[in-house]
């Protein structure tokens, strides 16, 4: 992605390993047990998993960097390479630093770059022979930088609970092959970081839990399925109920049943699972049922690329649903934020009893960072709730046009209505009964915009005449692109999506601007030409699937602005 | 309430229109159901869309006016935010047996504990008359001028095979019998079915024909091939319980003892185990 | 709705007639005698039906206009009205011009205003009462205008050919009765129109049936179940085969499949079955099929109005579907565009392979007006096919995007790939695989832009300083308004909406502005705020389920304009 | 088409995956198939999502990757735009029996002439082995980590009860016999369902239960509920045609002797007949 070498990383302290190997090999449990090392020595850490759709073979690798100070994304540029197979070595070999040291399997590859380990003959011994090979990772780092032999063991033991033993010999052969082989040639700095890291998925999860979330039904989708899992192995002690029915369309409808019963629900799926609730949505705005839909996205349409990043569903979720009713839709810009906003949708929704969307990318849902975040920071809200002493209407008219709510059971009945329908909830056409419910529910859509003014909408970080204009999980790629690069700029990123906060961006309308996105048809880009006028010097867009690497970012953001 | 479960709504089905009986069957079996035990206030219900889905309007009940061929879906979630809640959700056989039927073949399999109540007037009667899954071959509406070239599906035999644990069957034109069965249905804990032959004035006025071949069962079966048998008869149309066992509901089996909505953790329990998860 | 009496109509030939009663008493068939009444006068038509969901009872009513000039909607304010019940008595007495006459049923109203008929009473004899009373109204407009009874009565025949007996001698009764209560007091005078009258539906379906259209997929849905009534009556003989399979969700997959095999396959329905074809229309754009989807609105969301009018899905429509990939939506302003756009859009879809939109509105859909339209003018444009002497790649990379098609019997495989693929349709997650191929697909959104450029794309009607934006059925009711005003007004209405001609749109930027359109959220005027910058004077708008009266329209351009 | 089938693409199967049973099975059937007088090049297929769907890249046939549930439903539009082609559908437990189900059934009910394999391995292995329509009680995924409290459909009993013309059972772990099924099911005039069991060495490695249980059936049986019994067994698993009957197709019946991409009308017809609607 052209322009590599235009600019240098700037933070003398960031560390990157990468390892890659095939599906099956435990790359990903590498990826994790990287991550764990580095947070032990106090250090901040982004890991970023590149996997296929497939269950064995294929090419996965992890990338994981550290730093001593806040990092926001992975990198593509490496201090340490690990490639446990061929297509590994052929695909990462390009990935070093100037100074960065290249682990090969010496059983695959003859005379490679870099430093051969016969690791296929290696693990022969062992039981599982291919699984046993993420270890590899860990054991190299360790050795590199000077790590004593007992703490790499006490690492691998608390990673790999299960088949210590081998585990732990195997880390050693390799430790000991290593510091053979090339010593203890890297310095790491310790930190002092004390956050622990989690996956985006995660962090969602407890955002909504901490905001009372009570069901949440799903149908698996890569990138949102760890919601579910996250859900279905913690949801007993969080007091959260996983569901998983047989279509998206039956989680979508389930959700909205369990709102009348007065849980408080959420859904998670891609686009294509998103794209089957369509009708339910819709059906939520009208019954003003306050689901909280997770999209996350992968590289579209269709089926598109299972298990990659893209942003290319921002237009559909911005109008999802047929016909006129109020929704609200945000997108996190990191982890800490994929808790707070969470949650704060969650009371948001139930407040204003109407269905909203978080947007976020696979390269939030599952990368993993460091973050800290505090439960009881959260904000819940109580919605409005019917005062037993008056005569019950689901669709009582009001001045903000949120409706009291009472749920069964209940000596009044308590309807919920898809067709259009009078304040009690029963059906009607009659026109001026049709024309009154839609500007009850639009009054909603503006008092939401009311609040939404009084909120915090926009991030701003940095400074500078160059401003930045980017949202979701491209927050973190633009963010670390600066970081490292010490180019200056202004960056500006609005949480919430639909309302579009245009009175704090139309702030930043000013001299050179910037938009980058990961959609072909730049969406984001439109969005603001629309609502804000911005007129673009330049947009950089990403659509292969993969999210940007910073120092590439930085380098394409030094020529627009150059 | 109101004490005769009114609404006060104009109904706007055609004289003499099967739903009728439906509508005064269920209102019937509330009655008894509050006898028995079970409050009306206990009582949600959910519809689909069609002229069956009107119920909703009519009925002076809790529940959602849900979507074509989603009421089974939305019964389902009812129950599992609240399940002490006596779930009914009303389809067509448009919306039930047609766009919905995935929904309600799940909601057998798993058994969960809801009752469905199908309106199958062998038509898509509100949208003026299309073959509907329930029709027979030649079937003409306006989808299907010369004929519908579709075999019919039969409901009970695919619910049977999917796993329902009380299927059933009853008549708009008995109304003492269809109350009968939407109380057994309500009050048995799992799944239950009623299909009920309605005839449509206006697309599929069968009233003359059931009114010779329905017959009411003395006998559930109790295997399920005798259950499906007895769905196929066509020289006599077999009205009752035709399969009925207890099996563990999935409501049950998924939520244990645990209400949702009403075991909702504190705050602070929340709260300790989520910093559990954060800092440890 | 306000501002009646501002404006006066200046059309001294226009004449209405209202004719309501309750659902199964053949109100619908009223209408369509009372059109074919005008028709044979050789005067132009315009026929507005509006009724409830339910088939018998409720309130239903058709409004007929006629002029000798070209008339583009119904009227509100009528000439003649008959009431066959009470309901439409209270509603429709204030319905009239001054001169208005007012028939009733008079054995189910005392001493109303107006002309009683002892209806129920006449009816009475015969078998079906309800049914029969329908001929009351051509019977009613035969004697006031001073039509001769035996004219009448083989006008009855034709439109009712059965029970032709019943139907003839009842309204030989209803015609005595009226001549002797008020003998032929009004005027009609004769036109030389002598086109014939279609609802929308119907110029729909002949129109895609001129591009060629193979086979019709649709599950009922009002406003759209009438195209699928059509074909499946009418089908055999144009070539078109009509298929209600078990959902929407079938409905759109099975029209993919009908392209692979070669077929040109049209979809139609209304927003909650568009909404379950979300899916499916983002698998037309990546396996690039050329599927046409109708999209008739009714008011939403969810269930909403089923049988009344609205625009509040075009921000759904224009951006359906998961991902970036190009589509195409169209919105006909008559029936003579509804006739040569759906056939054009067939030709364009096949032409650039990619899905797109008829977007239209009850109004349009299951109003009738006169029209006239030449099917050897419609442009079919064949497909661009595989040259046999080459090897087969269903996504062969071209300049503009567009990869020639084959279907089989094929000695190549043909692969059509929901999943992102390389050239032959291979799935593949390999980075600049992945970029290329959304290059790909979005070369052709620019070039769809370029033939665009070179094409009729916004309608314009009339001038002035007062520039009224409108699109879709709406402009029907804009032109209505002007033309029966005198109020002197430009009409802008855009034909295409995605890609949306803004190169002409901007040249209407002037001066006064003035929008009009059937959204509670006012989803057109915000599209061209955003598209064109339009800061529009004034929004009318109507959200109740009703089309405009045209009247009221022009009271209320009269406002926005003084 | 090259020889063998053979597309050149990666297969990203794992090892010892049913898959490779299926897909070896496929390549015999359709070499048979010719020989019987079916051209490869009048055979096009559709795929589900899932390990199942990648079968799409590695047969060198014609067809469409179609949406996750959705196989059936591409296969009944490629068989109506063009009745002379032999359509075969690929799809998945959880895609076809699950997500697609409602299409499997009404494919079933209205005998349209297509072929439904699918890859019937208990799990929706794709997406890391969550339980599926067709994994047993206390299953354990990582949506069930305490175990699935859902039991399973049975396929075969819910396809004849919906009207199945032919139904059948084939093991990925014996090719030469699911291949002969294959043929017969591209053979049998009207709608051919294979449930095909497909051991995931993954998530679901019943290979050695398999080998052990399944036995090959001499006999189709008479009647639909001998079949369902059949389909029913546990202490073996008979593989085979359970059932088939010959009743007439839908695309026969709505389509009479019409194909619509071949016997398209002439532009002149056409324009005649619009001119017709339009003036008359
Ligand atoms: C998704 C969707 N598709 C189509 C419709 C239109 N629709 C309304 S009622 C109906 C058919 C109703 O038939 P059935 O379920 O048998 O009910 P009945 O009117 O016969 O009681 C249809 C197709 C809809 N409301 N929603
Ligand atoms: C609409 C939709 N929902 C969910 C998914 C994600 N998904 C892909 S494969 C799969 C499960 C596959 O299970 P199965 O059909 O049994 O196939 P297997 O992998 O076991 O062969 C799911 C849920 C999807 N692609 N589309
Ligand atoms: S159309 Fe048929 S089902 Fe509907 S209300 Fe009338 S009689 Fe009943
Ligand atoms: S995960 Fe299971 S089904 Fe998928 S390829 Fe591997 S063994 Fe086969
Ligand atoms: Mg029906
Ligand atoms: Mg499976």
């Amino acid at each position: 992605m052209g322009s590599k070498d235009d600019v240098k990383a700037m933070d003398e302290e960031l560390f990157t390993v990468i390892i890659g190997g095939q599906a099956g090999q435990g790359v990903k449990k590498a990826g994790e047990a990287l991550s764990k090392f580095f947070l032990e020595k106090g250090r901040y850490v982004f890991e970023m998993d590149d996997y296929q759709s497939l269950i064995r073979g294929g090419h996965n690798f992890a990338s994981v960097s550290s730093s001593t100070e806040e990092i926001f994304s992975h990198h593509m540029r490496a201090d340490v390479v690990v490639n446990l197979d061929k297509t590994s070595y052929e695909m990462h070999k390009k990935n070093l630093t100037p100074d960065g040291l290249n682990f090969y399997n010496s059983d695959e590859i003859e005379n490679g770059e870099g430093i051969g380990l016969p690791l296929t003959s290696m693990s022969k011994e062992f039981q599982r022979p291919q699984l046993i090979m993420g270890v590899t990772g860990i054991a190299v780092l360790a050795a590199v930088v000077g790590e004593n032999k007992d703490s790499l063991v006490s690492l691998v033991n608390s990673v790999y609970p299960r088949g210590k033993e081998d585990n732990t010999a195997f880390s050693k052969l390799v430790y000991d092959e290593v510091l053979d082989k090339v010593g203890s040639t890297l310095d790491l700095k310790e930190g002092d970081c004390r956050n622990r890291m989690f996956p985006g998925n995660h962090v969602i999860a407890l955002g909504a839990a901490s905001a009372g979330l009570d069901i949440y039904f799903a149908y698996p989708m890569t990138p949102a399925s760890s919601i579910l899992h996250f859900y279905a192995s913690h949801g007993d002690k969080l007091g959260v109920t996983a569901v998983h029915p047989e279509s998206e369309i039956a989680v979508a409808n389930m959700a909205i049943g369990a709102t009348i019963a007065g849980a408080r629900s959420m859904v998670g799926t891609s686009g294509g699972g998103f794209a089957l609730m369509a009708e339910a949505f819709s059906l939520a705005g009208m019954v003003e049922s306050p689901v909280l839909f997770v999209l996350s996205s992968r590289p579209g349409p269709a089926t598109g690329v299972p298990t990659y990043t893209e942003q290319g569903d921002l237009g559909f979720a911005l109008h999802q649903g047929h016909g006129d009713f109020p929704r609200i839709v945000a997108s996190p810009g990191d982890m800490e934020e994929a808790f707070y906003l969470t949650a704060d949708m969650l009371s948001l929704l139930w407040k204003y009893q109407t269905p909203g969307i978080i947007l976020t990318e696979k390269h939030l849902s599952e990368s993993s960072m460091c973050m800290d975040v505090d439960p009881s920071k959260v904000r819940t809200v109580e919605p409005r709730m019917h005062e037993e002493d008056t005569e019950y209407k689901r669709y009582l008219s009001t001045e903000d046009g949120v409706s009291p709510l009472k749920f069964p059971p209940s000596k009044e009945a308590i309807k919920w209505n898809g067709e259009e329908h009078d304040e009690y909830g029963i059906t009607t056409s009659r026109s001026e009964e049709v024309a009154a419910m839609h500007d009850k529910r639009h009054k909603k859509e503006e008092v939401i915009l009311e609040e939404l003014k009084d909120r915090h909408t926009v991030n701003v970080y940095g400074s500078g005449e160059n401003v930045i204009f980017t949202y979701g999980s491209t927050t973190l790629s633009v963010r670390e692109a600066l970081r490292c690069s010490g180019i200056e700029a202004k960056v500006v990123q609005p949480i919430y999506l639909r309302p579009l906060p245009t009175w704090e961006l139309k702030k930043h309308v000013e001299g050179r601007s910037i938009v980058v996105e990961q959609s072909v048809a730049q969406q984001f880009s439109t969005l603001l030409e629309d609502k804000i006028g911005l007129e673009p010097t330049s947009v950089i867009k990403r659509y292969d699937g993969r999210p940007f690497d910073p120092m590439d970012l930085a380098g394409k953001i030094k020529e627009a602005i150059r | 309430m109101s004490g005769d479960l009114d609404t006060g709504a104009e109904i706007t089905w055609c004289t003499g229109c099967g739903n009728f009986g439906i509508l005064a069957a269920v209102k019937k079996a509330v009655k008894k159901l509050e006898e028995n035990g079970i409050s009306r206030e206990d009582i949600v219900i959910s519809t689909g869309i069609g002229c069956h889905g009107k119920i909703f309007d009519y009925l002076d009940l809790s529940g959602i006016y849900s979507l074509h061929g989603r009421e089974v879906a939305s019964a389902e979630g009812i129950k599992l935010g609240n399940p002490d809640l006596k779930i009914i959700a009303f389809g067509g056989d448009g919306d039930c047996y047609g766009e919905g039927l995935a929904h309600l073949l799940f909601a057998a399999k798993r058994n969960i504990d809801i009752t469905v109540i199908v309106h199958n007037n062998g038509a898509y009667a509100l949208t003026t008359g299309q073959a509907s899954p329930t029709s027979p071959k030649g079937f003409k509406g306006p989808a299907t001028p010369g004929g519908s070239v579709e075999p019919p599906i039969e409901p009970l035999g695919l619910l049977l095979s999917a796993g329902a644990s009380f299927v059933s069957r009853g008549y708009a034109g008995k109304v003492k019998h269809l109350s009968d069965l939407i109380v057994q249905a309500v009050e048995h804990p799992g799944f239950a079915h009623i299909d009920v032959l309605q005839p449509s004035v206006v697309f599929t006025d069968y009233y003359e024909e059931y009114n010779e071949l329905v017959d009411e069962l003395e006998d559930t079966r109790s295997t399920k091939f005798e259950a499906m048998e007895l769905a196929q008869e066509s020289d006599r149309l077999p009205i009752g319980v035709f399969y009925r066992e207890e099996r563990p509901t999935y409501n049950e089996e998924l939520l244990g003892e645990r209400n949702p909505v009403k075991d909702r953790l504190s705050d602070e329990k929340r709260l300790k185990e989520i910093r559990a998860f954060l800092d440890v």
